[in-house]
């Protein structure tokens, strides 16, 4: 059983400004599951089409950006959700929240500065499940709260008296509130300190372990993952380059670009030169032809500059796109 | 409009040159006033001047808002807190009654320049307060430091740096300063402190009072200076929002692709 | 130019299409049946006044502020004295009327007799009627006078009181009922200042003000009365004051003259010129002080039952003022006779007349106003000597007298108002005036060379090449723009002739023509008894030795500055006669030509105030066939129009 | 040219700042009796270590005389930096040093070309005389870093990708010669697969150009592979400072030790060990306003001391550490270094 | 809290004085320029009036009103004879309505146009935040964009056009609001009768109706510009993803952060109004300050003008002193820091 089946989805910008038109092909052709009770990590640099898929699967899709072919299903527990077709009146009354809910990219600024945090709690649960009783209410929260190890006094807190890591895990406490069967953490520590990072994973993951949720964690941030997911994919300019299990994928990356993504990171303690890529990531609206990431590969073929490798399955829950593997190369 | 009066066939100077009080025809296609000028063509200098004085107006204002808007938030410091006192007194004195007064000041002297003057000194403050803050922020951007440390002076900073986020402020009050100081002219014009002989959308209106237009009938004398009015509102806040749009720095930035 | 010869449904589809000022009106207002009306007029405007029985009228110096302070003896000028005060409640020793009054245009009032001089002019004796009653049931004599007189002189902040200080050596008290003045020096006018036209010294109730501490500072409120009303309600606000006759009315001054019939009298502020036709076309403003011709013929055309001082075109009631250009005669050009008559003959008096009055102007070549009773005195006489009168131009005689204008200015506004401007040339002259100065530009330049000024890039310099800059000012006060007006259309004109002229105008010119800070101005500073033909009036400002250079405030109304040997002669010729002696007419006549020689100001025509009344409610308002009194209702002297209006639905 | 041989010598520097609130604000020290130096024969990168509010970025500006100290000084070639105020003096001390920051995108101003500034840098300290002297000068600083003039020429910011545009900004500091590069997180904002080359970039400066960097960051694991020396600070404190191996292979601070054991490896395979629960800090005001040392609140090995005064910098082995563990208070001193 | 004494109440303070004293000084220099003294207004005033006068008489009146006045001395004595009054809280007689106190008459106009004021500032204020918040919230909403363009050039149109517009409109042409004063003629204002507060309100419609008209615009684009960033805020979008009802989120996550600025704002524009209030008076005879200043500036009454511009300048200074210091009440991030 899975909980999302994503299946060629292809969702793109259009934008015109006095006349010029651009296309920005930030999702291309990207198909994956989500199981239950798993965290699934996605990695990838700026501008490599993570944020879309996110708002594409989120059900949050706006002008400019439109999908143009492709699925999005989700199964809570029998509530099968298309999220392409749903109508917005029961996305928000019945999905949003309920079954999936958001810690965002700088969830430091997501609490309204000028309200005290208690109020965002009761403007969520209020508009899906009407307070009638306010102590009980309270009580809730607070209980909430505390099991999730905060302090209640942060409940009478304004934002701006709280640090960033204790508004990080305000924002976690807020996307838990109904349970919901999937939380989309993305990037949730990426301004935060490693210490505090290091406290908020661990929440992610308690809480996960706990509810036996799905969390769909993105982050560029390769270290994050290898500590916190289940199962990591790799994009790479708008298509998917690499899905296995976390262990896997740092054992055995198959993928140039993984590859590279893994071993030129720096450790304390390790002091061999490292170096870049060449080039830069590809500009989406003008993507290179064949394998996107073909004009920086160290091993480029002439068949990745014309095909687009598929994404092939080599082990179970091992798929990769590139040209080598498919000509077992590698 | 304004293009029309330099073919005009009648002096705007002159009284009695066509028979008066003649309601809208093709021949006069506003209708005659009851001092016998074709309101027309008196509304095409009438658009001219008003628009003289409102783009005349707003160039002074903005220079000073320029210059006080950037120093001040360049600067900071105790000039910075002097200039905003000054800004702050200006926003506190009561604009009306002092121009008023100057105008008995002036007398026949307060002509459409003086009167331009006068506005653009009294026209600035809320503008440089908005560019001060913009530019405040400015400041603390990384390129400003960038440019500190390429050793460009505070002046080069300010010109290179932060004018080019500053004029779309700029010019986005520009019309807003046009509108008003036409408006302001209408006014005094109404109250008979300017330059009454000279023809505008405020003289207009005050020589119709002055031949009790409205009940006399000649309700054109009256209609076709405030329609005029509002049609050229409409026309210039349109065509600055929409230039404002066009040079507005995101619309660049979209514009070279960023 | 069709306009005024629409129909009537043409003319509402016009006015509906932005506004109904015209057209709404009168189908609401102006057609409602008689028996509506009758039964509107039970209305009432104030809790126990029925609107039939208070007439209201206009205070033409708006809202009053403080509205509390009735304290007219006070220097300085509060519109509360017009608001009935001066009007309805107080009263003074003589009345002289601006036109042909009641009984004559000499009033003995409180006074039973005229003033008695003795010969060398150094002592005045006052006899003053009996049973007449203040409001309060105190009855009136020489105490009040006396106390008055002597409160004055010696209270500084008094107005007058300089005048009392300087003239009054003593006074002698010798009966209940008469008062003698023992004057300083020999004062052949000193009855001036106890005679009103427009106002003068009114009389104080002795028994409140003895008891006051500060007669500066007192508000005498409620004022106590002397006339035939009594204060009964007033706006805070100052925008309206309710009088209400006094039971005893019998007992007062006016009574011998007729009988009060108008129960109360409402002074309102109605706001500005098109508010007041509204408020007529209504019926809820009986008598207007003044509108702009425009409004003043939309009246004459929407509503039938409205008056005014003619019957037809011109309407209004010539004031005894004398609107002019006046030229501060120090000013380098204007210094210059030859300069004054240039600008003179620059002038089109017919463009003036239709662009400020749309022709209904009374016009005037010389100098003293075209009306009340000084047609009679001055112009028709002066009437052959203006068409010989020759000044010299270019060192040729020239005729500058043009008999035609009032006939040119009656034919240029017929085509706009049609029927309404009259044709009998016996009537143009005495509604519209006589002739004028010639409109003749080639007389006009060839004056200015004469004087030596040249004209450089098609603008006339001083002779030295300097500009020669001469600015109009002009008043524009919110009641009536037909000064401003004419003085636009002057500016037009000397701009044609090559004058570098601009329109200066002032709501508030008075001061600054006083203190000389202007070039030209149009105004006025010859102001006459109306009635009575003796100048002394504004002449006794003229004379040299009360001169006042520019940069201080004149002493009085020699605002022009101008200073001549020959008019100093005639001041002094009027003022060593009686108010009465036949010769004062004969210097009067010199003042004339000497004035028309020297052309110190151009006189230009009578200050037309169109006030208008509506005979819905009332009649018996004075007009130019029954000219009892002015109808201008902010005078003293329209105290007299309460003894012949009569509430038509009593 | 300079006393004692020091490029840079920090004195015990202390900046203090009066905070927002409008009723009852309170004071922070955001730099507290902070000291370092730099030799000037001997180029290093020196980096200061530390999180968010740890004082790090105040103490750059300060380097810069963006900045006074409230107390203290800081000498640059013997001169002490307040005694600057001509605008000559100015130029002529940013010259020698310069900076690099950390957000490529906003280090240039989107609506202008990239290369003004390498022009006017050129320009303004002197090293061309007119615009085409300039080029030249401006295109040897670029191929320094990898690039060229015409790579950059006509180029918007945003048209360059944030390695490029950061080498550019790194390029336009080199113009002027200088003999110190203050790096301010230079590489955090810059993609993973672009961020090797910008330390790498550091690395080659000081061999092949003697110029001193020192270079600021959160990120111990690129810390660890481009620096000599490196500084930990805490809530204005330095902490432990000392050769960069000494003090990330054997923290001998509780917090250092913390800090590294933070840092997530990009592997799976310490999970479980990274999982452990932590203390997390209180609320950064709070910290600040701590008596003692700002640790105590979450440190394992608090004693009572701790949080009665400042702990004294010790010298443990090669690195200096400021905690009572190893001044003969505690008993089991060496016992966190080793972890 | 002695910081924030001296770090920030007492340098405000002393810009709030500066200000003041800088205003007020202006104000007084300006109409002494003049080439007319109120001496000279009055006199001639009566002079041309029509009363007749005898020389002597106008010489010693002179004399007494330049005395009554306070104007003998030297321009530079009697400015600081006016300070020294002014700070005993007298503002002088009026010297067009000799010898009533300059505060008295002010007193007695301040309600009305306060009552006017007060109401029209805050219904323009609400409704032009409301529609402005709304149209940027709601951009493709086409009621709003229609409202948005005229409320621009509404705004822009002088004060006196919009009066006469609707006044010409709904006092003549559909003629259901009364075109003059603030109660009809012929009755007393008394504020404990409904029936007087009826009619006073029925004649404050239309005077209501141009300082709304004309307001509303400002408040509609400056609020617009404002919440145009906090719309794309994270907070705002969070609640969006969170579900929350449209009016819930305009009301309590862009209007209530947005709303901020537009406190100090209000502060600032007092001012405009005023003048605004001053035309407007002026073309419905509303018996207010503005009635007042007009029939002041007119009559060249010095103290008048100067009593009116002190109320208006204390009155906008102190309103913008206040709003810098209560700014902390509505915005707890500088409240708490």
């Amino acid at each position: 059983m899975t909980l999302l089946s994503v299946k060629n989805l292809r969702a793109y910008y259009r934008t015109e400004v006095y006349g010029i038109s651009r296309t920005v092909q930030a999702v291309d052709g990207v198909s994956f599951d989500l199981l239950p009770n798993e965290i699934y990590g996605v990695a990838g640099e700026s501008s490599c089409g993570k944020t879309t898929l996110i708002k594409v699967i989120s059900g949050n899709t706006k002008p400019p950006l439109k999908v143009l072919e492709g699925s999005v299903n989700y199964n809570f527990n029998d509530y099968k959700v298309d999220m392409l077709h749903i109508s917005q009146d029961e996305l928000r009354q019945n999905v949003r929240w309920k079954e999936i809910s958001y810690v965002m990219q700088g969830s430091m600024s997501v609490l309204n500065p000028v309200r005290k945090v208690i109020e965002t709690f009761r403007d969520i649960v209020d508009t899906h499940e009407r307070i009638t009783d306010k102590k009980k209410f309270l009580e809730q929260t607070r209980a909430h709260v505390n099991r999730l190890g905060l302090p209640t006094d942060v409940l009478n807190a304004y934002p701006h008296q709280l640090s960033g890591g204790m508004r990080q895990r305000v924002a976690i406490a807020l996307a838990t509130v109904f349970q919901p069967a999937l939380i989309i953490a993305d990037e949730p520590t990426t301004a935060l300190d490693v210490v505090v990072q290091r406290g908020v994973l661990q929440m992610i993951r308690e809480i996960q372990t706990t509810s036996g949720n799905t969390v769909l964690l993105v982050t560029h941030d390769m270290a994050v993952h290898a500590n916190v997911a289940d199962r990591v994919m790799i994009m790479y300019a708008g298509r998917i380059a690499e899905e296995a299990p976390t262990e896997t994928i740092f054992d055995a990356p198959l993928h140039p670009y993984t590859q590279h993504l893994i071993h030129s990171l720096p450790m304390i303690g390790e002091k061999s030169t490292k170096a870049s890529l060449k080039g830069a990531p590809p500009n989406l609206a003008d993507p290179p032809g064949g394998c996107r990431f073909h004009p920086r590969c160290p091993y480029v073929m002439d068949v990745c500059r014309t095909k687009v490798p598929d994404l092939i399955s080599v082990k179970e829950r091992h798929r990769v796109a590139c040209h080598l593997v498919e000509e077992g190369a590698l | 409009m304004i293009l029309l009066s330099y073919n005009s066939p009648y002096d705007p100077g002159k009284s009695f040159v066509v028979p008066w009080d003649l309601p809208p025809s093709q021949e006069h296609l506003f209708g005659t006033t009851s001092r016998g000028q074709d309101l027309f063509w008196w509304l095409t200098f009438a658009v001219r001047n008003s628009l003289f004085l409102g783009v005349l107006t707003a160039i002074i204002s903005r220079i000073i808002a320029i210059l006080i808007g950037l120093t001040a938030g360049y600067r900071g410091g105790w000039l910075d807190r002097v200039l905003m006192s000054l800004n702050d007194t200006f926003v506190v004195l009561p604009l009306l009654p002092i121009l008023i007064l100057l105008g008995f000041l002036l007398r026949d002297r307060m002509n459409l320049f003086y009167l331009a003057v006068i506005l653009g000194l009294f026209g600035w403050p809320f503008d440089a307060r908005l560019i001060r803050s913009q530019v405040l922020s400015l400041k603390e951007r990384s390129f400003t430091r960038t440019a500190v440390y390429s050793g460009t002076s505070a002046f080069w900073i300010t010109i290179n740096e932060h004018l080019p986020f500053v004029l779309p402020i700029v010019f986005a009050t520009t019309i807003n300063n046009i509108l008003w100081s036409i408006g302001m002219e209408v006014t005094l014009s109404v109250l008979g402190l300017s330059d009454l002989t000279t023809p505008t959308l405020g003289t207009a209106l005050f020589w119709a009072n002055q031949h009790g237009a409205l009940v006399a009938g000649v309700w054109w004398w009256i209609a076709a200076p405030a329609l005029v009015t509002i049609v050229l509102f409409l026309g210039l806040y349109l065509l600055f929002t929409s230039i404002n749009e066009f040079i507005d720095p995101r619309t660049r930035l979209r514009l070279i692709g960023g | 130019m069709k306009k005024y010869t629409l129909t009537r449904r043409d003319f509402l589809k016009q006015a509906a299409a932005f506004t109904a000022v015209t057209a709404l009106t009168p189908p609401l207002l102006g057609e409602i049946p008689e028996a509506l009306l009758a039964a509107q007029g039970e209305e009432e405007v104030a809790p126990g006044v029925p609107r039939n029985q208070c007439l209201i009228l206009e205070n033409p110096s708006g809202t009053v502020q403080p509205a509390d302070d009735f304290n007219r003896w006070r220097s300085g000028y509060s519109a509360v004295w017009v608001s009935g005060l001066q009007q309805l409640a107080l009263d003074a020793l003589w009345y002289i009327d601006p036109d042909a009054g009641v009984d004559g245009v000499w009033d003995n009032a409180l006074a039973a007799e005229p003033p008695i001089y003795n010969d060398d002019f150094t002592q005045m004796t006052v006899k003053l009627r009996e049973g007449l009653y203040w409001s309060d049931g105190v009855e009136f004599s020489g105490d009040d006078l006396y106390y008055t007189v002597d409160l004055i002189k010696n209270t500084p902040g008094m107005g007058n009181q300089g005048l009392f200080e300087s003239n009054v050596d003593h006074m002698e008290q010798p009966d209940r009922y008469t008062v003698v003045f023992y004057l300083k020096k020999p004062n052949s006018r000193f009855h001036a200042a106890f005679t009103v036209r427009w106002g003068a010294l009114y009389i104080m109730p002795k028994h409140i003000w003895e008891q006051v501490d500060d007669p500066v500072a007192f508000t005498f409120n409620p004022p106590v009365s002397l006339g035939a009303y009594k204060l009964r309600d007033f706006d805070p606000n100052g925008k309206w004051y309710l009088w209400e006759r006094r039971e005893d009315w019998q007992r007062t001054s006016v009574a011998r003259l007729g009988e009060v019939s108008v129960k109360y009298a409402m002074y309102i502020d109605p706001g500005p010129s098109d508010k007041r036709v509204l408020a007529q076309l209504a019926h809820q403003l009986d008598v207007i002080h003044d509108i702009t011709p425009e409004g003043r013929i939309t009246l004459a055309r929407e509503n039938p039952t409205s008056v005014g001082w003619f019957p037809s075109f011109p309407w209004a009631h010539p004031d005894p003022t004398l609107p002019a250009v006046i030229y501060n005669n120090e000013k380098p050009g204007l210094d210059k006779r030859e300069v004054r008559w240039a600008l003179t003959l620059a002038i089109d008096i017919a463009q003036v007349a239709l662009a400020s009055y749309r022709g209904a102007a009374t016009i005037s070549a010389i100098h003293v106003p075209p009306t009340g009773m000084y047609p009679q005195y001055y112009h028709e006489p002066l009437e052959p000597w203006l068409n010989d009168f020759t000044i010299k131009v270019g060192g040729e005689d020239y005729k500058p007298y043009d008999p035609t204008a009032a006939q040119r200015i009656a034919d240029l506004a017929r085509p706009s108002l049609g029927d309404l401007v009259p044709t009998d040339p016996a009537i143009i002259k005495q509604y519209i005036g006589a002739g004028w100065w010639k409109y003749d530009l080639q007389a006009a330049e060839q004056l200015m060379l004469d004087a030596g000024m040249r004209k450089v890039n098609g603008k006339w310099a001083l002779p030295d090449g300097s500009p020669f800059r001469v600015p109009l000012m002009s008043m524009n006060p919110e009641s009536n723009p037909t000064m401003n007006r004419a003085a636009a259309m002057i500016v037009e004109n000397w701009t044609t002739f090559g004058i570098d002229t601009s329109l200066d105008s002032q709501a508030n010119p008075w001061p600054i023509m006083s203190s000389g800070e202007y070039t030209a101005n149009l105004a006025w500073t010859i102001e006459t008894w109306g009635g009575h033909p003796d100048l002394f009036f504004f002449l006794q400002y003229w004379h040299s030795r009360l001169y006042v250079p520019s940069g201080a405030p004149s002493a009085g109304s020699n605002s022009m500055r101008w200073k001549n040997p020959e008019l100093d002669r005639i001041i002094e010729g009027i003022e060593t006669i009686a108010f009465d002696d036949p010769r004062g007419v004969e210097l009067g006549l010199e003042f004339c030509k000497l004035a028309a020689q020297e052309m110190p100001i151009t006189p230009l025509m009578a200050y037309n105030v169109f006030t208008t009344m509506d005979t819905t409610y009332f009649e018996g308002y004075p007009s130019i066939d029954d000219p009892y009194t002015d109808p201008v209702p902010n005078w003293g002297n329209t105290k007299y129009m309460f003894v012949k209006i009569k509430p038509k639905m009593a | 040219m300079s006393t004692n041989g020091k490029l840079l010598d920090v004195q015990h520097v202390t900046v203090e700042f009066h905070i927002g609130g409008l009723v009852g604000g309170t004071l922070l020290t955001a730099v507290n009796d902070a000291s370092f130096s730099l030799e000037s024969d001997k180029p290093e990168i020196f980096t200061l270590a530390g999180e968010s509010g740890s004082g790090k970025t105040t103490l750059s500006r300060l380097l810069l005389r963006d900045l006074e100290p409230t107390k203290g000084k800081v000498l640059f070639e013997g001169r002490d930096l307040s005694t600057i105020r001509k605008r000559s003096e100015f130029t002529e001390f940013i010259k020698k040093v310069q900076p690099v920051f950390q957000n490529p995108f906003e280090t240039f101003n989107p609506l202008r070309r990239v290369e003004a500034y390498l022009l006017d840098t050129a320009i303004n300290f002197g090293m061309a005389s007119n615009r085409r002297d300039a080029a030249e000068v401006v295109d040897n600083a670029l191929r320094n870093v990898g690039l060229s003039l015409d790579e950059v020429r006509q180029r918007y910011p945003h048209e360059l990708s944030g390695g490029q545009i950061q080498r550019v900004s790194v390029a336009r500091a080199l113009i002027s010669k200088p003999r110190l590069i203050l790096a301010d997180e230079p590489v955090s904002m810059v993609d993973a697969s672009l961020r090797m080359e910008i330390v790498n970039l550091f690395q080659k400066l000081r061999d092949e150009q003697q110029v001193s960097v020192i270079y600021i960051t959160h990120d111990l694991a690129t810390a660890y592979y481009i620096s000599d020396r490196i500084a930990i600070m805490l809530r204005g404190y330095i902490v432990e400072s000392g050769p960069v191996e000494d003090v990330l292979d054997r923290p001998a601070h509780p917090y250092t030790q913390l800090l590294k054991e933070s840092v997530p490896e990009p592997t799976p395979k310490q999970r479980e060990s990274w999982a452990k629960h932590i203390a997390l800090g209180a609320t950064e005001v709070k910290e600040y306003g701590r008596i003692g040392c700002k640790f105590a609140g979450r440190c394992p090995q608090v004693m009572d001391i701790c949080r009665k005064a400042d702990p004294p910098d010790v010298q443990v082995g090669r690195q200096t550490v400021k905690c009572y563990l190893y001044s003969g208070h505690g008993e089991n001193a060496a016992a966190g270094s080793q972890s | 809290m002695r910081k924030f004494i001296l770090k920030y109440l007492i340098p405000r303070i002393i810009q709030f004085l500066t200000i003041i004293f800088v205003g007020i000084t202006v104000t007084y220099i300006i109409p002494r320029l003049a080439p007319t003294d109120p001496v000279e207004a009055q006199i001639s005033t009566m002079m041309a009036m029509g009363s007749s006068l005898d020389p002597a008489s106008i010489e010693s009146m002179r004399a007494a009103l330049t005395d009554l006045y306070g104007l003998s001395g030297s321009p530079v004595e009697q400015y600081f004879t006016f300070w020294g009054r002014l700070l005993r809280g007298d503002l002088g007689p009026s010297l067009d309505n000799f010898p009533t106190p300059v505060s008295k008459m002010i007193g007695q106009a301040l309600p009305y146009t306060l009552r006017l004021l007060i109401p029209a500032v805050i219904i323009s204020f609400i409704f032009g935040n409301l529609f402005g918040a709304m149209s940027s919230y709601y951009p493709k909403n086409k009621a709003l964009k229609v409202i948005e363009v005229l409320g621009q050039v509404v705004r822009s149109i002088p004060y006196y056009i919009v009066a006469i517009v609707l006044l010409v409109t709904f006092s003549y042409f559909i003629p259901i609001f009364p075109f003059s004063g603030a109660y009809p003629i012929g009755t007393r204002p008394d504020w404990s009768s409904l029936e007087f507060i009826l009619k006073n309100l029925e004649h404050a419609v239309l005077p209501a109706a141009t300082l709304i008209l004309v307001g509303f615009g400002g408040w509609f684009v400056g609020m617009k510009s404002l919440t145009s960033n906090i719309i794309s805020e994270d907070y705002v979008v969070y609640v969006e993803t969170a579900g929350l009802s449209k009016n819930r989120i305009l009301i309590h996550y862009i209007i209530r952060t947005a709303i901020l600025p537009q406190f100090t704002a209000l502060a600032m524009v007092l001012g405009t109004v005023f003048s605004g209030a001053l035309i407007m008076e002026v073309v419905f005879g509303y018996p207010g300050i503005g009635s007042l200043a007009i029939r002041a500036i007119y009559s060249n009454d010095y103290s008048m003008i100067m009593g009116i511009t002190i109320y208006s300048i204390i009155g906008v200074a102190v309103a913008v002193f206040l709003m810098d210091l209560l700014y902390p009440l509505f915005d707890p991030r500088v409240r708490y820091q």
